[in-house]
């Protein structure tokens, strides 16, 4: 069988054609796959909300506003979570960018008084095995129920209540301190409705 | 779907952009090059071995493109397979050869040559080769180290522990010279593997004489020319007291080889029976020339009777 | 003739007496001293994990030589007892058996000898062992017993001077309010402070090097160069704010500067030939340390400053040659015009 | 780590101290007795062979020429006894290979008539620089010092190189050899007046005797005899291995370096051994050609080490036997010093031009020990007078990357040795690293 | 500012080398180190490549996708870009400068399959750099490969003399190699 | 050229002899990047076998068509074009998997098997033994991923596939990158000798 030969009009016929295909098909399946990969998007926004605040009865995300952190360098993104059109919690995203490697991404839900309900990390790349331990329960547990208006979180070497995890003191730190700053923000803005 | 419009649209200008640039790109500045370059390379074994002469079978390839001939070149380890290949790939005549073998023509084994000192440096037959003429007496044979194993490329030798002589091993030689060009006492020649691989070589080069070799090594050849007497073809040579087969010459008639009396002849893949054989053909020969001789020689004396008395009846 | 067959071999035909296992044990005497202050320091412990990391060392370079490389066993050349004795000094002295058998097994077996032995490693073998049980035991390697005669092997733990000031650091002290929560210098010197096995005290460890260098063992460019040039790197970021920055001295004397100048930066195999090519080694060595010490997440740097100059070292070792003989004449316009002035005047 | 306050000169790179070992320091020089028999090979100098001129059955006598110059790198060989002429066939001698020599059964002691034997000193130098070096040329004189080069050739300058140095190569720096330092304390005079003809020669204005410092000794005569010398120094040298190796000893002395691949002329310097420099004197002055050697007879175990005056072509064994024997415990046996000689297989070896001593290691010191991989100490590299880098060139040579060699300046490595005896891997490197420099060689006549 | 760009140049060289730590373009990385100049060769090809690519896959990204709402389509429009352009490169490389080609030009195809080429042109996108700061954290990568390469090389230049295991030699005495020098970078965390 | 040897050959070729990691050294990129965990290694290996199958098989039917100037551009097209569906479907449906592989799954584009089969086979033999070829190649690929994968996690954190298997923290390194370079070189060390003492040769 010979082969096309290199001519030009074979060459753009050969490429156009191609590309038209592929590109006609990729169209297809994104088509396909757009509403399954939204669902799964929101599905997952949903799943790290519903960890830190039970209950609601709305749609968190799609309610969501961003509120300017105290600092002013950068915001954070609110939930809010309400039953039968009563707040009962609010989910903050918030970040950190002191940890060992990389941002670490958290959702704290605080009740109406500023208790922290659930923590959830949403993102890290902390070591595994080391940092990655603050999705252990046995760290997550010191915060549940406490207001960090009332109880110094930070770590306790550096004076505070939390119990760092053993070798990851840095990611510690990182985690109360962004806990800190979803938690000044969030008492900087009135939440009434 | 104005998605999967501009999708479309944009991927397949791409393309067709991308396409016509190369186009253009390559008509602008193409460079001609001998594809048959590439596709000799390609049939060629390509381990660089360097059997042919050339640094590499890249250089190899370019070089028959460039000759258009293949007199010269021989690739040995692809042999004349190959070689029929690149003579089609160039549409040319192949030109055969003979595959070659290499041979080691040394039989003084720990047994038959004693050593006459301990060497004490690197180990490496070409170190001791610049040090002195070697650990025996014979200033010609192996000096054992190996450094002819260690170059070879088709794991086709190894060292017999026991006689300490390098051996090759048949199937795996390729015949690619590298042994023969690393020996520093040129312990090994490449040599015709001969029809059904049947050959014979006179494995000494000790060119002392007799005495003297026989001193040296057990097994040495003296150049007694025994051998060179029993061939009828005249395929043996003696230089400086030293026999030498020539192999365009023999006729694997293997009349020879049982003339030696340190069997330093030696044979490959010929079965004793036929050594035997031919050495009693030899000597039937021998026997039969010997008795026409003799009967030449009563014939001629019987004639100079009748002559004489002939010549007294006159 | 009387004396049987001669040997014959290409000159020359005599030999220094210095041959590798008995610079190998050179080099183990020298490190007596740093053992005994760290007996002294931790008690048993030390003898312990140093007894423990030799015999793993041997044994695995043993087995691995004898069973998986089917080569002689290399043992007798004395270098896997360094490599031990180095591994053990680099850990804390309650360190688990099992976490001391793993970098055993790292250095020997991973640093060493499958790279094919003795020689042959381009990287320090006892450091890849004791990075790679940094790297994977991050806990145990940083928890250390504190010092000062504690016979048990339980003792409580403290943290090093560095670790110290790099965590006082980050949560805001000053380094003058730091240092008043340290031992004296007199201390560190003679090795009462926190710390691995081996990196206590200076001055066991400048015994060391003195042995080594009188018995020609090791030149003085590796660990002068790097000391010297911690000592001025530290003392320029010190004098621009030492509120931020600890003195000098303080850099030299704690954690494993020492240690690391003296016995692991000079480590024949994974340095530089020439004497030039050491001191860029040490050099180069020095600026690292300092620059994780300070700027980077690890409190010390040694161990790493020396695992990536090993890295360099092929690099090195190709631009930084000795002056050939000869080559004089080709370098300098000045000499070859005396020359010429020499030859012409006595015309 | 001695410290020495008046530190004398030495070269600048590289470098060893073996111990020096000279047992046979305080031995006088003693003729030795005769031999029965001597082999003579035709060439015992670098370059060409000489011609035979003699046959099978002729009488010759002491001093009477054997072979004439083929060439003018070349030399004559002369007969170092009277006898007969035996078969003219191939002997092993001291370089290990076979080499056309011609045996004498040796008659009496008759010598040709024009040889002044007297000892009288002849201080006068009645010939021009010509005719020195043809006197030179015809007794067959060549360098003594090791290279055994014919020392004619280095008296004839090339064109357009001016010399302005004579350097004298008292250094002696191999351990165990003592000839150069006997001959030193025994003949100094004749020396001096070697000196003042090899510098007529040149036409130098300045000549330098060069002596280590383990040797006060011959130091001291030598300031003595020439304290009123303008143009003759003497120079005290720190012991340091090579010094005498002339390039060295060139740095030591005159700090000059010689290029690579160059000779001593294109520093303007010529370098000649103190013995070839007594072989000159007796050439010119008393018209002996060169067949008897001062050669030194050591080791740790010989009964007598000795110091013994030798005609050329005397079998090793004939001096062993003088030195009481050969003791039970020998291994090796080294024509020449330890550092550079060479190992020689048996004991018939004759005794050539260029053989300052044979010495005998026992059979515990005789192996070479184990060898470990390359430790990367440097220490090669610190040795190597030549500042090269010897574990590198060995890797290359093993590797027959001869090209790579070269580029490391592989053929500028004077084989001393140090790199081999540092080495405390026992790595073979001079064993390559020669090699390598053959191949190269050889790649080069190709 | 220059502290922003300090801290990408850093970070790519030393902390989050694109081969030892983050695993892109380890084919070459393995396959063209036997010998420093080839490392050499290759280091520069691909700084060359690198930086091109980047400004291009940037205008795409900017000028095509992102205003058309195409994102999806990232990676086919990446890579039929960069294949071309190397394709387009190597032609003319070839022609006119064949000493370059010589140089750098062997390398060229190699690099249309290198990982390392792609991911910084989606990493780029992904940290939402600038078009200044995208060229010099293209430049800091392909620095860092070219550091990560030539060291190396070097290295295994240097094993070549070395008698290895029979079963270590060749791309697993070089991976375990590799494994020690990402150890050792690993000091540098939290550098910047 | 492949046609007289068996497809059962020509496929288990891939597993072991020409196993694209172990033996051809290609794909090391994803090879080393993704293998933290027996899973991760496992997905990656299916998201490739779709993509080197598919291309293999388009590739191997439109050869004739492709002139050689745009092959390469032609080819990565066709590759590029099944990877980004492989990206949506796994966004769409395995979104967490897509997540833990990140930007390695764009860059099975430049996976040098994808691309170094099509060239190297399927743009020289026919349809089915070219879709033999990439299943092969593609299993070949995945037991190589979910075994490191399985090695570093078992070694790293002491579980398999997830499941704890002994409490503890393992050795860190094997999950960072260092523990992937040594376990992938220690792995085809291994494959060196067995291949070797399997053709009986001994060393
Ligand atoms: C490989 C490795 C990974 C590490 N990962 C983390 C981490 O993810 N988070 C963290 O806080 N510390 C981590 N560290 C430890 C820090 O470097 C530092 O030693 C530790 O935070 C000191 O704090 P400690 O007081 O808790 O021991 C890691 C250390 C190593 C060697
Ligand atoms: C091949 C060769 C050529 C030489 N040519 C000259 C020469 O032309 N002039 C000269 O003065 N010396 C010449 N020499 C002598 C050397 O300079 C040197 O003196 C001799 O080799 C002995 O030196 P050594 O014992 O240090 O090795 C030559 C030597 C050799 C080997
Ligand atoms: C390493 C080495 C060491 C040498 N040692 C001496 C020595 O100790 N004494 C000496 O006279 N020549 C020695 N030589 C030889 C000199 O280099 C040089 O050839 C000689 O002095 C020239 O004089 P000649 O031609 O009269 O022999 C040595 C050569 C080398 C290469
Ligand atoms: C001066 C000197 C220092 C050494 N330092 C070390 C060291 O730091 N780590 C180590 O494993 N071995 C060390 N050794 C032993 C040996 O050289 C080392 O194990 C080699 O790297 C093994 O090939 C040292 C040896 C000497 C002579
Ligand atoms: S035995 Fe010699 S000729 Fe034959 S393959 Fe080996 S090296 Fe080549
Ligand atoms: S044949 Fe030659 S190379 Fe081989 S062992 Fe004998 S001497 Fe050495
Ligand atoms: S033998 Fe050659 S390489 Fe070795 S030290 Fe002497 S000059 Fe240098
Ligand atoms: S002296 Fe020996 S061990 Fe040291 S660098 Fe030289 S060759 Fe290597
Ligand atoms: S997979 Fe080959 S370069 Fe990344």
């Amino acid at each position: 069988m010979a082969k096309t030969k290199s001519s030009f009009v074979n060459l753009i016929v050969t490429l156009a054609v191609i590309t038209f295909v592929g590109s006609l098909s990729l169209g297809f399946v994104f088509d396909w796959t757009k509403e399954p990969i939204a669902k799964a998007q929101m599905a997952r926004q949903l799943k790290a909300i519903e960890a830190v605040v039970e209950g609601y009865d709305n749609n968190p995300v799609t309610e969501k506003y961003k509120v300017v952190t105290l600092d002013g360098k950068d915001s954070l993104e609110f939930f809010p979570a309400t039953r039968n059109g009563k707040r009962i919690g609010t989910a903050v995203k918030t970040k950190s960018g002191l940890g060992y490697s990389g941002d670490i991404w958290l959702m704290v839900g605080f009740d109406k008084a500023g208790n922290i309900i659930r923590i959830q990390v949403l993102e890290h790349k902390e070591t595994p095995g080391l940092g990655s331990k603050m999705t252990l329960p046995s760290f997550l547990n010191q915060y549940y129920g406490k207001n960090p208006g009332k109880v110094n979180l930070k770590v306790k070497k550096d004076g505070g209540a939390v119990d760092a995890i053993t070798g990851a003191t840095i990611s510690s730190r990182a985690f109360s301190e962004s806990v800190q700053m979803a938690y000044e923000t969030f008492q900087s803005v009135k939440h009434d409705e | 779907m104005t998605v999967l419009l501009n999708t479309v649209l944009i991927l397949t200008g791409l393309g067709i952009f991308a396409a016509a640039i190369i186009y253009l790109v390559s008509q602008k500045f193409q460079v001609v090059e001998d594809e048959r370059i590439g596709a000799v390379e390609n049939v060629l074994p390509n381990t660089n071995c360097g059997g042919c002469g050339q640094p590499g079978c890249k250089a190899f390839a370019k070089a028959v493109v460039d000759a258009e001939s293949l007199k010269e070149l021989h690739c040995p380890v692809g042999g004349n397979a190959v070689m029929k290949q690149v003579a089609e790939i160039l549409g040319i005549a192949a030109v055969e050869r003979d595959p070659y073998i290499a041979v080691v023509r040394c039989s003084g084994s720990f047994e038959h040559r004693k050593k006459t000192s301990i060497y004490d440096g690197a180990e490496s037959c070409k170190i001791a080769a610049t040090l002195y003429s070697g650990d025996t007496g014979c200033a010609y044979g192996c000096l054992g180290m190996g450094d002819c194993v260690d170059v070879c490329d088709f794991e086709a030798m190894y060292m017999d522990e026991k006689t300490g002589l390098p051996v090759v091993i048949e199937d795996n030689c390729t015949a690619c010279n590298a042994c023969v060009k690393e020996c520093p006492k040129n312990i090994l020649e490449l040599w015709p593997k001969g029809k059904k691989n049947k050959r014979i070589f006179v494995a000494c080069l000790n060119e002392e004489k007799g005495s003297t070799a026989r001193k040296e090594c057990a097994v040495a050849c003296s150049g007694c020319a025994k051998c060179f007497e029993a061939c009828r073809y005249d395929a043996i040579t003696i230089n400086n007291s030293l026999a030498a087969i020539d192999p365009e010459k023999c006729t694997l008639c293997l009349e020879c080889v049982e003339t030696c009396d340190v069997r330093n002849i030696i044979t490959a893949n010929v079965p004793d029976e036929k050594i035997k054989h031919a050495t009693d053909h030899r000597i039937r020969l021998e026997e039969r020339a010997r008795k026409k001789k003799e009967e030449e020689k009563l014939a001629a004396q019987a004639a100079q009777q009748q002559n004489g008395d002939a010549t007294k009846q006159a | 003739m009387s004396a049987g067959l001669l040997t014959v071999s290409p000159s020359p035909h005599i030999h220094t007496d210095l041959t590798v296992p008995q610079i190998m044990r050179g080099v183990i005497i020298a490190m007596i001293p740093a053992l005994v202050f760290s007996v002294y320091n931790f008690g048993l412990g030390a003898v312990y994990v140093t007894l423990l990391a030799i015999l793993f060392c041997v044994v695995i370079e043993y087995s691995i030589a004898r069973y998986l490389l089917k080569r002689p066993a290399s043992i007798y050349d004395g270098s896997a007892v360094i490599t031990g004795m180095l591994l053990a000094f680099n850990v804390p002295t309650n360190l688990p058996w099992h976490i001391i058998l793993i970098g055993s097994a790292v250095a020997i077996g991973i640093g060493k000898m499958s790279f094919g032995g003795l020689g042959n490693n381009p990287f320090n073998p006892a450091l890849v062992g004791r990075v790679f049980l940094l790297l994977s035991f991050p806990v145990e390697m940083t928890s250390w017993p504190k010092a000062g005669a504690t016979w048990s092997l339980d003792a409580t733990t403290s943290a090093t001077p560095l670790g110290i000031l790099k965590d006082g650091l980050r949560a805001g002290d000053t380094v003058p309010e730091l240092m008043n929560q340290m031992p004296s210098y007199a201390d560190f010197f003679f090795g009462l402070q926190g710390g691995s096995l081996g990196e206590m005290s200076a001055f066991a460890i400048l015994l060391g090097l003195i042995y080594m260098l009188y018995r020609k063992i090791i030149t003085w460019h590796i660990p002068v160069s790097m000391l010297i040039t911690i000592a001025l790197m530290t003392g320029i970021f010190w004098l621009v704010d030492p509120t931020r920055f600890a003195n000098p001295l303080f850099h030299l004397l704690t954690g494993g500067v020492m240690l690391g100048a003296v016995f692991m930066a000079t480590d024949y195999v994974t340095s530089p030939f020439t004497h030039r090519g050491m001191i860029v080694f040490g050099v180069g060595i020095g600026v690292l340390t300092v620059v994780i010490r300070l700027f980077g997440s690890y409190p010390e740097g040694v161990s790493f400053a020396i695992l990536i100059m090993n890295a360099f070292v092929p690099i090195i070792n190709s631009y930084a040659k000795q002056p050939r003989y000869g080559s004089k004449s080709q370098r300098h316009k000045a000499y070859q015009e005396k020359l010429e002035k020499e030859l012409t005047s006595t015309k | 780590m001695a410290m020495r306050l008046n530190k004398h000169k030495t070269f600048k790179t590289g470098g060893i101290h073996p111990h020096d070992n000279k047992l046979s320091a305080q031995v006088a020089i003693t003729p030795l007795s005769l031999p029965k028999m001597v082999t003579i090979p035709i060439i015992q100098h670098i370059g060409a062979p000489a011609k035979i001129v003699v046959q099978r059955g002729d009488i010759v006598k002491t001093g009477q020429i054997l072979a004439t110059h083929e060439g003018f790198v070349s030399s004559n060989i002369h007969s170092s006894v009277s006898g007969r002429i035996g078969v003219i066939e191939e002997v092993m001698d001291s370089t290990g290979f076979k080499h056309t020599a011609v045996n004498i059964r040796v008659k009496g002691d008759d010598w040709e008539e024009a040889i002044d034997r007297t000892d009288t000193l002849v201080e006068e130098i009645k010939f021009s620089p010509k005719e020195i070096v043809s006197r030179i040329m015809e007794a067959g004189v060549v360098g003594m010092g090791g290279a055994a080069f014919p020392s004619h050739v280095k008296l004839s300058v090339p064109e357009g190189k001016h010399i302005d140095h004579l350097l004298i190569n008292g250094v002696e720096c191999e351990p165990y050899l003592t000839a150069d330092h006997r001959v030193m304390l025994e003949k100094p005079k004749e020396i001096i007046v070697g000196i003042k003809i090899l510098m007529k020669a040149l036409g130098v204005q300045k000549a330098i005797i060069g002596i280590e410092d383990n040797k006060a000794d011959a130091i001291e005569i030598f300031q003595q005899l020439l304290k009123n010398e303008k143009h003759i120094g003497v120079e005290a040298l720190e012991v340091h291995y090579p010094q005498g190796g002339e390039k060295q000893l060139i740095q030591a002395l005159l700090n000059r370096e010689v290029p690579s691949g160059g000779l001593p002329a294109d520093v303007g310097v010529i370098v000649h051994n103190v013995g070839t420099t007594y072989a000159v004197y007796e050439a010119v002055q008393k018209n002996k050609p060169l067949i008897e050697r001062v050669v030194t007879v050591t080791g740790k175990s010989v009964k007598q080490p000795s110091n013994f005056l030798v005609r050329i072509g005397t079998p090793v064994i004939d001096l062993l036997i003088a030195a009481g024997g050969v003791p039970e415990d020998t291994g090796k046996i080294v024509s020449g010093g330890p550092m550079m000689g060479k190992a020689i297989a048996d004991l018939d070896v004759p005794i050539a031009k260029g053989t300052s001593g044979i010495l005998l290691i026992p059979k515990d010191e005789a192996s070479r020990s184990e060898v470990y991989n390359c430790v990367h100490c440097g220490k090669c590299i610190e040795a190597c007078p030549m500042g090269l880098e010897p574990y590198r060139l060995l890797i290359m040579s093993k590797k027959g990357n001869n090209k790579r060699a070269k580029e490391e300046h592989i053929l500028d490595c004077i084989e001393c040795g140090s790199c081999s005896f540092v080495c405390p891997s026992n790595r073979p490197i001079l064993d390559y690293i020669r090699l390598g420099k053959t191949q190269l060689k050889k790649q080069k006549s190709v | 500012m220059t502290m922003d760009y300090l801290v990408i140049i850093v970070s790519a060289i030393f902390i989050n080398n694109i081969v030892l730590a983050k695993f892109l373009g380890i084919c070459p990385f393995l396959g063209v180190s036997k010998n420093t100049s080839t490392a050499l060769g290759m280091g520069a090809a691909v700084i060359f490549v690198m930086t091109i690519a980047t400004i291009i896959t940037y205008l795409v990204q900017h000028y095509l996708l992102v205003p058309f709402h195409i994102g999806y389509m990232q990676t086919i429009t990446y890579i039929l870009v960069i294949a071309f352009l190397v394709q387009v490169v190597e032609i003319i490389m070839k022609k006119v400068s064949p000493d370059l080609y010589q140089a750098l030009g062997v390398y060229l195809p190699l690099i249309t399959t290198n990982c390392a080429i792609l991911g910084v042109a989606i990493l780029v996108v992904q940290q939402d750099l600038n078009l200044i700061k995208s060229v010099v954290f293209a430049i800091a990568n392909a620095l860092g490969f070219t550091l990560a390469i030539i060291l190396f090389s070097s290295l295994r230049e240097q094993l070549d003399g070395a008698d290895l295991p029979e079963y270590m030699k060749g791309v697993p005495a070089a991976l375990i190699t590799a494994s020690i020098l990402s150890m050792a970078f690993m000091g540098f965390a939290g550098l910047v | 050229m492949m046609s007289n040897t068996s497809h059962k050959e020509n496929f288990i070729k891939g597993l072991v002899k020409e196993n694209p990691v172990f033996v051809l050294l290609l794909g090391l990129c994803p090879t080393l990047g993704v293998t933290s965990s027996a899973f991760n290694g496992l997905g990656m290996g299916v998201a490739t076998v779709f993509v080197l199958v598919m291309s293999n098989l388009v590739v191997s039917l439109i050869k004739n068509f492709i002139p050689d100037k745009v092959r390469i551009p032609a080819f990565i097209v066709i590759i590029a074009s099944f990877v980004t569906m492989v990206q949506l479907l796994m966004e769409a449906y395995t979104p967490a998997l897509h997540e833990q592989l990140g930007l390695f799954i764009p860059l099975i584009v430049v996976n040098c098997i994808v691309l170094g089969r099509a060239e190297a086979f399927a743009s020289r033999n026919t349809v089915v033994s070219s879709l033999v070829d990439g299943l092969g190649m593609g299993v070949g690929f995945t037991l190589a991923l979910t075994l490191l994968g399985a090695i570093r996690e078992l070694l790293g954190s002491l579980s398999i596939f997830g499941f704890r298997l002994m409490e503890g923290d393992g050795m860190l390194v094997f999950i960072l990158a260092p523990g992937a370079f040594i376990s992938l070189g220690f792995l085809i060390a291994l494959m060196n000798w067995l291949k070797d003492r399997s053709a009986g040769i001994k060393r």
